[in-house]
């Protein structure tokens, strides 16, 4: 049963040193406000796994909690490169990231194989690429039917899941809407989940058929409204796409993130705390305050 | 009654480059999207020539009708507008490997001569001069939709004679190469840029200018190209784009422009 | 494109003697206008496919249409036997029924497998039963990574699949809602495929992340309100249980069944005019006319 | 002060049968329901002492909690009441192959003495006596639920020394035989029937009987199943049936019958 918690709490008792995490999000919904959690806490020796890693990877990884990336694309949307996780790759900086790269459809199912509690995903993929070249975890198996030759790869089966929905109820029943990617299949997959919420709601209200996570399947339920900022929670706010690119400035230069990150993270209690030092210093629009 | 014929100076080599990819797109196609170039343009011949071709994004909207440009490929006017919006692993499993999409609309960050894309890394793999973001859904888009398109802008850094990396497949080696690893679509039918629209030999594989923008020479094609690039003898001049056309773009990227406040795009 | 056409055309043009045809439903659904018009075009040498085979398909498998059946559960739901199924295994009448039987975990995987182009669905399933020995394609593979063993079934891939849901707008757009069952991937799994609905609107009003098929994707859609009879359609009408009642005594008699069969649905136009005689021989309620 | 004692008159073999079964599950335990006695067994206990208990049905319900109980495993009560329906694929792999299943609550045609199921055939295979529905989800449940419960009435006819098929995986031929077939779940923990509780022997797994309900003799329960029945030394009486339980159970039937205007249950 998914009990509503502080966040801070459910990172501290959820997240561990060395765990594989996952924080998932289809550019919808990304959980911004657990990332700076984990990274407050001093995460240490964690593999990411994620579809698409985008700034609050690049911010774990750059702060050096990670030892390893298993992902299929990794941009700062709309705007070009992740510079600390370039860094980390090119530079070693500030640790050697090791690398299990994959296509979309790749990670899709090895997510779903593994909220199926199968140790591995079949598809067709991978034809032609030279991804298998470089990645021993992407076999071949045949049919035992027609004799075809299909991609296998390991399920994805994080220790911890960790997502953002738009409400849960106050038996932790969590609904999600819009642009779904692969977040229930993440949060199934997984030994321990945390999903972060906008509301706390008496009624969920959901429509048949929609996307809802029992509470008696999550680990823990956090209130943190505006917790996906930058990134949007369709129905709550948008996207704020000045913070997007202000982070390529910042990214860029070793020192520039340091500070950077002491200041808007390290330095706040918490995911409000951040949002007032970023009106602070980038104005309140770039905080997203005006929609949030 | 004579009207002005229009002239290079009317519109940019994106703009063409634009345009002509849009003008592939034929009414009803089932076109699944890439983001960026390849939205742009497929948006384009939806509000233009192809009102009903069903745009289908990876991050799940299928069907979807922007109003404006999406900055990434999960952005909430996609999910909004779209006739429904599955997850994910639904995309890739029963729409793209279930084998209903007639085109693959890509972009790249380098092509070969057999139009394969890199989008993965420049230098070893191993030791990368850069690191780019990866394959995201290119891979198996490029091996499953019936044919597949790729847009981006033409230069020898970015047409290469050897891929250090080979992200998604295009002909492979030439020939049958591509038939003979058993890969299902028919693969890149054409690759447009901003100089011109290159198809690969029906039999050789291999990528051929054969349509050329106005203004622009081939010698110019040539120096943009890291391999010794072939021309059709049946070159042709692209057709400019429409009065329509363009102030359809200019009208979507200003919309866009006002809603974002930029109009790059991106994965993510 | 889905063409918005008469039924009778649909089943004349897409359904073929030889076929292999999944009428789907999961209680939900039930598409027997469609079935009784398989019936009345006397279709032949059908391999029919589904999870839970019912009076329907009791009725096509009586009148001689079919030389095999793909199954997991058949039952007269609530009640007991299908007494024609069971004649047809047991007593070869009116023609030897070949059987190839599963557990429901193996049908849906198997369509999803089919929905999803692989040649095969690979599941956790069949361990310590005697299915895999009276059914060859219940074989098993190893998993490349860890060397477990796990079961693997050939895709479901029907020539034609049939469902029925509650509306489809002008273009050809369905939705259903309520109960699924397995009836999304039973007609992506399919080459071609109808879909009845109760109603066509403008607008399906469709709830984010509905269950929706794209007009584009289906064969044809054709309006049958009430064409789920007996069984229930959410929001438009009841199962009619008595329906269900009464069809044990007719189907336990060879006689008993040709002369209902010739009298509720060979000599009746179509789905109406089956309706329309049942309110006279079972009384209206029996007919379902006052909720559909 | 002193209340009447109730006595066996005062309840039916199937209520005390299916007041037992529901006492098994405790309150939060997710339940995978098969229809007929284990949803009414499941449903009595959620509106009695287990109103936490989380009933999840293979046609996509999750959190069911119908009004009345459903004649069929799809009918339209389960969905109005679940916290969230799914689709019947998302059931068996998400959710029953996933792992997480506490309790399968099965029925059958026949078990023998260690537990396993027949609900495929009566006779041969490929010329059979009687063709039953076949195996419906059992087979999966009855492997991957963490422990099961079997509910059925108990006669010679059910309870055969040597099923004709095996459908469903009870402990095979008991011992470790199950463990090392590789089957995930703990297997069946008890059969309840209309005379008594047989629970599997903790070494040998066999079916023996450690409750018999009130009023009925070991000779009866005996002479009810078709081998040599062992019987616990500690042989319990089963509790007899509380008022509250028992008024739930004849609600729920009355209103189930006013609803459907019967009340047998089955799949499809």
């Amino acid at each position: 049963m998914a009990l509503i918690t502080p966040l801070r709490e459910a990172v501290s008792s959820l997240v561990r040193d060395g765990d594989t995490v996952a924080l998932e999000g289809f550019t919808h919904l990304i959980p911004h406000a657990a990332g700076h959690e984990i990274i407050r806490q001093a995460k240490k020796d964690l593999t990411l796994v994620r579809m698409t890693p985008d700034l609050i990877y690049d911010q774990i990884i750059g702060m050096g909690g990670v030892r390893k990336l298993i992902f299929s694309w990794g941009g700062n949307p709309g705007v070009g490169s992740l510079h600390r996780f370039r860094d980390a790759v090119e530079g070693g900086w500030p640790r050697r990231l090791e690398i299990e790269e994959h296509s979309h459809a790749g990670m899709a199912n090895a997510y779903v194989a593994g909220a199926s509690n199968l140790p591995f995903a079949l598809l067709r993929g991978y034809t032609g690429s030279d991804l298998p070249k470089v990645n021993p975890n992407i076999r071949f198996v045949e049919c035992p039917f027609t004799g075809e030759r299909l991609a296998a790869i390991p399920s994805v089966r994080p220790d911890v899941t960790v997502i953002h929905a738009q409400k849960a109820d106050r038996r932790g029943n969590v609904l999600l809407w819009g642009i779904l990617g692969v977040q229930k299949e993440a949060v199934l997959a997984a030994k321990r989940s945390i999903v972060t919420v906008e509301e706390i709601v008496d009624d969920l209200e959901a429509p048949p058929n929609a996307c809802v996570l029992p509470g008696w399947a999550l680990s823990a339920v956090c209130h943190e409204p505006g917790g996906a900022y930058p990134s949007y929670a369709q129905g709550y706010y948008e996207r704020d796409n000045r913070f997007y690119k202000d982070w390529d400035p910042v990214a860029r230069s070793r020192d520039g993130f340091r500070d950077w990150m002491k200041r808007h993270v390290l330095d706040t209690e918490d995911f409000a705390g951040f949002r007032r030092v970023l009106a602070e210093t980038a104005g309140p629009k770039a905080a997203g305050q005006e929609v949030a | 009654m004579a009207e002005a014929v229009p002239s290079s100076a009317d519109f940019s080599a994106t703009e063409i480059m634009t345009v002509a990819a849009s003008r592939l797109l034929h009414d009803g196609t089932v076109c699944f999207v890439g983001i960026g170039l390849p939205s742009t343009a497929a948006n384009l011949a939806r509000l233009t020539h192809a009102p009903e071709v069903v745009l289908i994004y990876e991050s799940g909207p299928i069907g979807a009708k922007p109003n404006v440009l999406p900055l990434s490929i999960g952005d909430g006017d996609l999910a909004l507008t779209a006739d429904t919006v599955v997850s994910t692993p639904e995309i890739f499993r029963y729409w793209l490997q279930g084998g209903r999409i007639d085109v693959g609309f890509l972009g790249a960050a380098q092509v070969d001569r057999f139009a394969n894309i890199n989008t993965t890394v420049i230098g070893a793999y191993d030791a990368p001069k850069v690191r780019l973001p990866g394959a995201g859904g290119a891979p198996e888009i490029a091996a499953q939709a019936k044919e597949v398109f790729i847009v981006l802008k033409q230069s020898r850094k970015a047409f290469v004679e050897k891929l250090p990396f080979i992200t998604s497949a295009g002909f492979l080696d030439g020939g049958d190469a591509r038939e003979k690893a058993g890969i299902p679509g028919g693969g890149p039918t054409a690759v447009i840029t901003d100089l011109g629209i290159l198809t690969p030999d029906p039999v050789t594989r291999e990528l051929t200018l054969t349509s050329i923008h106005p203004g622009v020479t081939v010698e110019q094609v040539k120096e943009a190209t890291g391999w010794d690039l072939r021309i059709s003898p049946d070159l042709k001049t692209t057709e400019i784009p429409d009065a329509a056309a363009l102030a359809a773009l200019r009208d979507l990227q200003a919309r866009t422009a006002r809603a974002h406040g930029q109009s790059a795009g991106g994965e993510g």
